[in-house]
């Protein structure tokens, strides 16, 4: 007994293992948590940094709108500014109101972010609850719960959030139920499948053979493990949401006035597309850039987490 | 297999029927009714009524519902409140063109996501990446009406190389296919690189390179087989997402599909008409999971049909 | 023969003295094959008896597939039993409530091979080692739980100061001995070993050995052992039972397996093992032919008769049931005629 | 002209550093190593995980991906150099002078095509034959590394063999060219002692029937004592101890060596403690000073944890790195 | 097994996108020409919705092609700026009693429909018969619900019209149930076009969906339609007047508007209705390109904005007032329509019959609407809600502008957008608080305007909510006045009750409809009242290549 805790009293000065297989760079990954993966993925990502680094930029002016916009965006001057052509005053231009098309991008941000982040959060904690209890408990459950996501998976995603948006009418909170109808399956399809191969790990058994409860093994052996998947499904998901929105302000059911949201601003700035380009021009390039952001971000951050994802 | 085929089959009529239903009872609860809508404003109320009655909108909802699916068992999906036609005649006079569109589609997405996600994959965070990755990204962060635009304008208009609309020429198809498939080009590619990258790591391909194979032919050769069996059930998602965007992308390209009925429908609470595409659409994306799942067992050894 | 007696009643359910009986015990597995093949059953384990006395060490060995992992998570309630019954301490565990349960699996514990595998890597040390104390509610406040878990780290050789650490910070000895810690933390009468060393490094292998066998003297542990290793079996175990294919093949005392193996399988398996001594390489070898039949579709008769050479038809026809030559029991026709030879 | 020496060893490693530059740091994987592997003969490279002995393998037909790196020594083949080499005729060598089994045989065939396919891919991707030939060679190939019904199995995927059978099939793909070296990484650890004696039974006597020299990577000495002729032992990165297999048992020399061997359980009947080298390998990154086991070493004197001992000769090309032995001598 | 699965596979794909060719041309061949068709000489025009019938009896909104293929008994023409004209159609001259009740009419002999059948005074019989059968399902009843005997048709009790006598085969006697001035006027709308009885009652519920089974007398015949992408018209050679001077006429379904402004600038359609875009108005006269290509006509029309006086504030005519006069209406149409119309304050339009260019103009006043908001006790303001139906991006910009307009004098004004068929259905209910939305002349008469929205239900039916009964009353009794001036007069004297004493909405303004037209196209008139369908497709209109 003694000989065992000097040995292990020794080891704690050489506290590497090398795994049976000599893969020095895997073995290496594997040694950092979650949090300092992406912070070494960031560092390294040059792309996915700026790509956060768009995001927060984003964010703080969403939040900060009404410090950062020059105008109040719903401020109209149709008889003196109608159509203004960028300049100083105005960096990109004026609509067919008047108003500050700068501002109103400001503005339109909030909307455009929430609808990224609302329903997706909606969605996957719905979808997350969904899958580990399919996963987990099995047969019947399983049964009803991966019917119920078949259906919802069966369905063309746009057509239905459009029956949704159509049968509640259009608001912002109706988007967010909409979206959230359609996204939770793939969510609960994909944690599911999660469950399943943790359910087999031998940690959850090893909490089994001690009698650990169903729904304490659940919450606290297979959802901790499921977080590297849900942060990228998270992230992949958002800017799906913000593309969303605007499918469903291009049929006129999207976002409402009078706030505006981007793809509504891109919507209703595309009749003035060969005169007045940045009404349509500077939305579509903001979804672009926003969009692409979040998608480098979310390659990154999978990147990143995928030797946990393997696990 | 033609067992696996008929038990798949059967497997998704619950789930078709869930889906009948699910759209059965959302249409039922909105409000606006569709039959004041349909006839002249000065006709009385009891002939509203005896006409309700004879439509079969008096009954219990769930009875209309089991009358609903009864017919469309045998192909009948009622008449188009707003158009007066065959629900299922619509549907067949627009559904080729939405095929045409979608499978045109998924060529171009194939061709832009699939070399993109090997050439990415191949030159792994290089610059080369990034920029294969950026393009291919850029069709799903595009509003798909807006990139449309932006092409119509840029080769039709200013540029005159292409019709702005129209699906009967391949010079017309061009654009449309191009902006749908762009749109899920970067999934593709997204998924093309990341399984290369994995099965890159495999044993096997050390193997392969220990067998004194060029770079090439191991990338080629015993990678990509493997990277693309994930990427080919990514063809049935895509069903989805492409019938999707189809709505949009039909509208801009005037091409008479689908997308554009279902539209129309939602609009004019055309209950007939959109419950039967929306039936419709989710047949052929049930379809497209057969076939992905097919092709799947064709493609890999290890499940392959003994 | 005193030897043998003793060996006899320890086959005796009836003998007080056995902490856990395993009487005919069947498993079998039904795989859907996904869905393109029609589905299959997988024979785990077949009809399967033994038992383990309080203190002992039992090794069960055999190769990939043989249904030794799958008979130690029978034990241990986490696969339901298709047939047969498993006592523990007298009672029957598959007529036990759910209450009944818990309490019993105080008393029996599990030690995985994989020492990454075994551990939740999103939860500390603490958190793993005390979670069976929270569960059954051992103690009333954190308190007692962290001294018991400090003490427990102690006891299995890890610094209590790491206590809120997490399982990559550590070495797979290391994991394994938190492992072995949370196997211990609710005073276990009986330890289900399911391959502890196979993972690791020689070096590291001979530690946990020890670890185990000090273990055991101070906390009267009972053992069931399983392992691929022979050499490890023959290090730690008092008796060993071999399986092939689901089934038992012979059991008995360790030495004598090793000494004088009846069995025709375990001949061969003894055999195969390399030995760490360049003199006794052998140039001709006496070699195991073909391969494991599969579980799905195992061979009739003796489930061994396709790579033994000394099978009969009776071997093909027939299943050889356990019976009991010089001392031990064995599952073979020609036993007799094969230690003559 | 160096060809022409005929006592030139087949395969000289000679001071062989493989370096992994990962963002925490240069990871010294291999870190000087010398072997040597004479010509029809069976040489074993021993050590625990991380020790580099794969690497050191994987150096030599230069499979080390990213972020490895070879900076430094020689791999010389037949007295052509290896290091630094155009990749063409690395690849030229690859699978046909030198070739490789691993460990993993499930997972080392691409389980998309047949085993036939891709066993005759090694010979095509080095001999103009026609497909047909290659084929009869394959099938040939089958039967020699005992594959019961070749040419039915020729068109078996994979995941159809069991993994003695695929480690047969890795073995036929190894041999398709005659290769004059086989790389066997620990080509039996994955599999079960019944097996792992048939599979080292036919390396002895592929050996024996081609001529081929094997250097055979593994952890497990009884492997080691039933089938090497010249053993290395490697610990973190570097020799240990070199010697005539009969030498290295009957004569242990190197504490780390004996420590390892008497780790093995014995089979005696006494139940004693096992002996255990206290404490783990060191990590890569954070290399203690001197002596790289002096840690660990229970000889271990104030030098050892200054001065990093060379490998000293102890006679019958018997060589110890290790200060007892500076002097010819050896611990008391 | 593994190539079998393979050729299975090519054979599946190859099916799937023959299957697809096939289809694609299966459906063409339903719909569409199987020969090929030349453009030269074909008028090409597009627009943004899918049309649900071409039966000019079902539909209040699509009259293009029930224009073109179908002749009226009498015609409306525009002879000058602004003024229409009733002339003859298949009515070749007609008799009106002096008490204004019987209307005999002389029908054109020799007149064939498209399939070769003899035109005579049993069609017209059948056709109005047919407007009015509950079964039909018809929506223009109001043009001939005048006829006596219509209503009990309408309702079910009759099943000949009582007051549509055939005194031989080209003479046709209708009787009115009381006078109404402007039943002429009314037989020239489209929903009044003459069918082939035989044809149309064999045709069914085909008719006006299925090209060759819509027959009627007109300049063009109906030749393909394939839904959401063109219907086409070809010219009928033997046109009693004579051919067009057009091969026909093609109309391109295009569901995006910019869509569409590009598919003209590109030379793919012939006109461009700046309605679709009207903020492009700008852009096309001002540019070039498009000088001498513009074709202006106005518009007898109004835009407005309604009260729903059911809801508070709105029952109080000091709030309508005030809000009367805090819009700015001219800033509207300049910045909306780039000023190309003229600020109303009343109902009817200038270019309409009885049109009063001399009522008391509605000024812009944000302190005398403050000051009437005070009065009536909100002198902070309220808030109210305006709903629009989705997709009207247009509508859109004018309820902003209002909402900017409206938050000078306080009142916070909530855009609600719902689908169009709710917007309908709420308003049909009474239901819609308040919206925009405008009007046209389908026929020249005030009654077109004033019985449309202030007779009463009609009211409730717009989600007025009128509650003046009297004047209610008054907007139908005017209709049986005989002496038309004295019809005008009341009309006038309604008007402004109606909007400027009772407040009863807000006037915005009329506008000029402006179609800008390819070089080719030569002789494009705009009718009377600034429709885009319009008889005129025939008239004059040909095309220079």
């Amino acid at each position: 007994m003694q000989e065992a805790i000097q040995a292990a009293e020794f080891a704690e000065e050489t506290t590497r293992f090398m795994p049976p297989r000599e893969d020095v760079e895997a073995e290496l990954l594997d040694d950092t948590s979650i949090w300092s993966s992406l912070k070494s993925m960031l560092k390294n990502n040059k792309l996915a940094a700026l790509s956060l680094a768009v995001i927060v930029i984003v964010i703080l002016m969403a939040v900060f709108a009404p410090i950062v916009a020059p105008y109040d965006p719903n401020f109209q001057d149709a008889d003196n500014l109608r159509f203004a052509a960028p300049s100083m005053a105005h960096w990109l231009g004026c609509d067919e109101l008047g108003r500050d098309v700068f501002s109103r991008l400001i503005y339109g941000a909030r909307v455009s972010l929430v609808i990224g982040l609302v329903p997706t959060l909606i969605a996957m904690t719905i979808g997350t609850v969904m899958g580990l209890m399919s996963g987990y408990m099995g047969k019947k459950v399983d049964f009803i719960i991966m019917r119920f996501a078949d259906i919802v998976l069966a369905f063309p995603s746009l057509l239905l959030a459009m029956v949704v948006m159509y049968t509640l009418g259009a608001s912002l909170v109706n988007i967010f139920i909409a979206l959230s109808i359609v996204k939770w399956a793939g969510t609960a399809r994909i944690v599911r499948a999660q469950t399943l191969s943790l359910k087999e790990k031998e940690f959850v058994e090893a909490a089994k053979a001690v009698g650990v409860k169903k729904w304490i093994i659940m919450m606290r052996h297979i959802l901790p493990n499921c977080i590297p998947n849900l942060i990228v499904l998270f992230s992949l998901n958002i800017p799906d949401s913000i593309m969303s929105e605007s499918s469903l302000s291009f049929l006129g059911i999207g976002a409402v006035p009078p706030s505006t949201s981007w793809g509504l601003m891109v919507y209703r700035g595309k009749q003035y597309l060969f005169n007045y380009p940045w009404l349509t021009l500077a939305p579509g390039v903001a979804i672009l850039i926003l969009v692409l952001a979040f998608n480098f971000l979310g390659d990154g951050v999978r990147d990143a987490l995928d030797p946990y994802l393997k696990d | 297999m033609a067992r696996y085929i008929l038990k798949r089959v059967l497997i998704s009529i619950p789930v078709l029927i869930g889906v009948v239903f699910v759209i059965f009872f959302m249409l039922n609860v909105v409000p606006g009714d569709p039959v004041t809508l349909m006839m002249g404003e000065h006709i009385k109320p009891d002939l509203i009524e005896a006409f309700r009655e004879r439509m079969g909108l008096d009954d219990p909802f769930i009875v209309q519902f089991f009358n609903y699916l009864k017919n469309a068992v045998q192909g009948d999906f009622g008449m188009s409140y707003k158009l007066n036609r065959e629900v299922s005649g619509l549907i067949f006079q627009a559904f080729p063109h939405t095929l045409k569109l979608t499978l045109w589609a998924a060529l171009v997405a194939w061709i832009i996501g699939i070399p993109a996600g090997i050439l990415s994959a191949v030159k792994q965070n290089t610059l080369v990446d990034r920029g294969f990755m950026t393009f291919s990204l850029m069709g799903v962060s595009m509003p798909v009406f807006w990139a449309g635009l932006l092409l119509q304008y840029v080769f039709a208009y200013k540029l005159g190389w292409l019709p702005v609309t129209g699906y009967k020429t391949w010079q017309a198809m061009i654009m449309p296919s191009l902006v749908l498939g762009w749109s899920s080009a970067g999934t593709i590619a997204r998924l093309t690189r990341s399984n290369l990258l994995e099965i890159m790591k495999n044993d096997f391909i050390r193997t392969a390179r220990a067998k004194g194979l060029k770079e090439g032919t191991v990338v080629v050769g015993h990678a990509l087989k493997n990277a693309m069996l994930p990427v080919v059930t990514m063809m049935a998602i895509q069903v989805s997402s492409l019938l999707g965007g189809a709505v949009m992308t039909e509208s801009i390209f005037g091409i008479p599909g689908l997308g554009r009925v279902a539209v129309s429908a939602i609009g004019d609470r055309d209950m007939p008409l959109l419950q039967g595409t929306i039936i419709f659409t989710t047949m052929l994306i049930i379809a497209g999971n057969l076939i992905a799942d097919l092709l799947y067992s064709v493609l890999d050894p290890r499940i392959r049909v003994e | 023969m005193t030897q043998a007696l003793l060996e006899k009643n320890a086959e005796n359910p009836a003998v007080k003295g056995d902490l856990l009986e395993v009487d005919h015990v069947v498993k079998e597995f039904k795989v859907s094959g996904g869905f393109r093949k029609s589905s299959a059953v997988v024979h785990a384990v077949s009809d399967v008896s033994f038992s383990i006395r309080e203190g002992e060490t039992l090794a069960m060995v055999g190769e990939s597939g043989c249904g030794k992992s799958t008979m130690g998570r029978l034990i241990l309630q986490l696969l339901e039993l298709t047939s047969g019954t498993i006592r523990f301490e007298g009672r029957d565990l598959g007529e036990l409530s759910g209450e009944e349960l818990r309490h019993i699996r105080k008393k029996m514990q599990i030690i995985f091979q994989d020492p990454y595998a075994s551990l939740n890597p999103r939860m500390n040390v603490f958190q793993i080692i005390s979670e069976p104390l929270t569960t059954h509610r051992v103690y009333a406040t954190q308190k007692e739980t962290e001294e018991r878990v400090r003490e427990l780290m102690r006891i299995v050789g890890i610094r209590p100061e790491f206590i809120n650490r997490y399982p990559h910070q550590f070495s797979g000895g290391q994991r394994q001995r938190i492992g072995i810690a949370r196997a211990l933390a609710l005073n276990p009468k009986l330890v289900v070993c399911d391959e502890p060393v196979s993972a690791l490094d020689v070096s590291i292998q001979a530690q946990i050995l020890n670890l185990l066998h000090d273990l055991q003297k101070e906390m009267q542990l009972t053992y069931l052992f399983i392992s691929h290793d022979l050499g490890v079996v023959r290090y730690i175990s008092d008796r060993v039972c071999v399986m092939f294919l689901g089934k038992l093949c012979e059991i008995g005392q360790t030495e004598d397996i090793f000494k004088d193996p009846l069995h025709p399988y375990t001949q061969f398996l003894l055999a195969a093992v390399p030995k760490p001594d360049p003199h006794l390489r052998r140039e001709k070898k006496a070699l195991l032919k073909g391969e494991m039949p599969s579980p799905v579709n195992p061979p009739s008769g003796c489930r061994f008769h396709t790579r033994c050479p000394y099978a009969t038809d009776r071997c093909i026809q027939e299943e050889p049931q356990m019976r009991e030559v010089r001392g031990r029991r064995v599952a073979c026709h020609n036993v007799e005629c094969l230690t003559i030879q | 002209m160096s060809e022409l020496q005929k006592n030139e060893e087949l395969l000289k490693i000679t001071d062989l550093k493989t370096h992994f530059f990962t963002h925490k740091g240069v990871v010294p994987a291999v870190d000087g190593v010398s072997i040597e592997i004479p010509r029809r003969q069976i040489v074993g490279v021993v050590g625990e995980s991380g020790c580099g002995k794969s690497v050191t393998a994987m150096s030599v037909l230069q499979l080390i991906s990213r972020p490895g790196k070879i900076v430094g020594g020689s791999i010389r083949l037949d007295g052509r150099e290896l290091v630094g080499a155009d990749i063409n005729e690395i690849r030229s060598i690859r699978g046909n002078k030198v070739s490789v089994i691993f460990q993993e045989p499930m997972t080392s065939l691409n389980p998309v095509y047949t085993v036939g396919r891709q066993v005759s891919e090694a010979i095509t991707a080095h001999q103009a034959v026609s497909q047909e030939e290659a084929r009869q060679r394959v099938v040939d190939m089958f039967k020699a590394v005992g594959i019961p019904e070749a040419e039915k199995r020729y068109k078996s995927y994979p995941h159809q063999l069991s993994g003695g059978l695929r480690q047969r099939v890795m073995i036929g793909m190894a041999m398709a060219c005659q290769p004059q070296l086989l790389i066997a990484d620990e080509p039996t650890t994955a599999l079960d002692v019944t097996i792992e004696a048939q599979i080292l039974h036919l390396m002895k006597q592929l050996e024996h029937d081609f001529g081929t020299s094997i250097m055979l990577i593994t952890h497990n000495l009884g492997v080691v004592a039933e089938v090497c002729d010249y053993v290395y032992v490697m610990y973190a990165g570097k020799i240990m101890e070199q010697a005539g297999i009969f030498d290295l048992f009957d004569h242990t020399a190197h504490p780390y060596t004996k420590g390892l061997l008497n780790s093995i359980p014995k089979p005696t009947a006494e139940k004693r403690r096992l002996y255990n080298i206290k404490g783990m390998v060191p990590n890569l990154l954070r290399l203690p000073k001197g002596c790289r086991f002096s840690p660990r070493c229970e000889y271990a004197r104030p030098e050892c944890f200054e001065h990093e001992p060379e490998l000293y000769d102890a006679g019958n090309q018997h060589l110890v790195r290790c200060f007892l032995y500076k002097n010819g001598g050896g611990p008391a | 097994m593994n190539r079998k699965y393979l050729a299975l596979l090519l054979v599946l794909v190859l099916g799937v996108s023959t299957l697809a060719g096939c289809g694609a041309k299966a459906a063409g061949a339903e719909g569409a020409p199987a020969e090929k068709i030349s453009y030269d000489n074909i008028m090409r025009l597009g627009e943004v919705t899918e049309v649900d019938t071409c039966d000019g009896q079902m539909t209040t909104e699509y009259y293009d092609i029930p224009f073109m293929i179908f002749d009226r008994l009498v015609e409306a023409t525009s002879v000058g700026e602004g003024i229409s004209e009733i002339i003859p159609g298949l009515a070749k001259s007609w008799d009106i009693s002096d008490d204004g009740l019987v209307y005999t009419f002389h029908l054109q002999q020799g007149v064939k429909f498209h399939n070769g059948k003899d035109f005579t005074a049993e069609d017209v019989k059948y056709t109005f018969e047919r407007m009015l059968l509950p079964e039909t399902g018809a929506k223009n009843q109001d043009f001939i619900s005048p006829i006596k005997g219509s209503q009990a048709m309408m309702d079910g009790a009759a099943k000949e019209l009582e007051g549509l006598e055939i005194v031989d085969d080209f003479t046709v006697k209708m009787t009115l149930e009381q006078p109404f001035g402007a039943f002429l006027a009314s037989l020239a709308t489209p929903g009044c076009g003459i069918y082939d009885k035989e044809t149309t009652m064999e045709a069914g519920k085909d008719f006006g969906l299925i090209p060759e089974k819509t027959i009627g007398t007109g300049p063009y015949y109906f030749k393909s339609w394939v839904l959401n992408d063109e219907k086409l018209i070809l010219k009928n050679d033997s046109y009693w007047r004579g051919a067009p001077a057009l091969d026909g006429i093609s109309w391109k379904t295009v569901a995006d508007a910019d869509t569409m402004r590009m598919m003209f600038e590109s030379g793919e359609l012939d006109v461009f209705d700046c309605d679709y875009a009207p903020t492009q108005i700008g852009y096309f006269m001002s540019n070039d390109k498009y000088k001498g290509n513009t074709v202006i006509g106005n518009r007898v029309g109004i835009y407005y904005y309604t009260f729903n006086q059911s809801i508070e504030p709105f029952d109080d005519v000091r709030v309508r007032k005030a809000l009367q006069m805090a819009i700015d209406r001219q800033s509207i149409l300049d910045n909306l329509f780039d000023g190309r119309g003229q600020v109303l304050s009343g109902i009817m339009p200038p270019g309409l019959v009885g049109y009063n260019p001399n009522l008391p103009e509605i000024k812009y006043d944000l302190d005398a609407a403050k000051a009437l908001l005070a009065e009536a006790g909100y002198p902070d303001g309220f808030e109210m809600t305006i709903t629009q139906s989705t997709n009207s991006p247009d509508t859109l910009s004018r309820n902003e502008m209002v909402q900017a307009q409206l938050a000078k004098i306080g009142v916070k004004v909530t855009i609600e957008q719902v689908d169009e068929a709710t917007w309908y259905a709420v308003r049909a209910d009474g239901e819609l608080p308040m919206y925009t939305t405008s009007w046209s002349a389908d026929f020249n008469d005030p009654d077109n305007f004033l019985y449309t929205f202030f007779a009463p239900g009609n009211t409730q039916k717009r989600s007025f909510n009128f509650k003046n009964e009297a004047l209610s009353n008054r907007v139908v009794a005017a209709r049986a006045i005989t002496d038309n001036d004295a019809r005008m007069a009341e009309y006038q004297a309604l008007e402004k009750a109606i909007i400027q004493d009772e407040a009863a909405w807000i006037p915005l303004f009329c506008k000029q409809h402006i179609f800008i037209t390819s070089n080719r196209l030569k002789g494009f008139r705009v009718s009377w009242n600034g429709w885009t369908s319009t008889w005129h497709y025939y008239d004059g209109l040909h095309i220079e290549n």
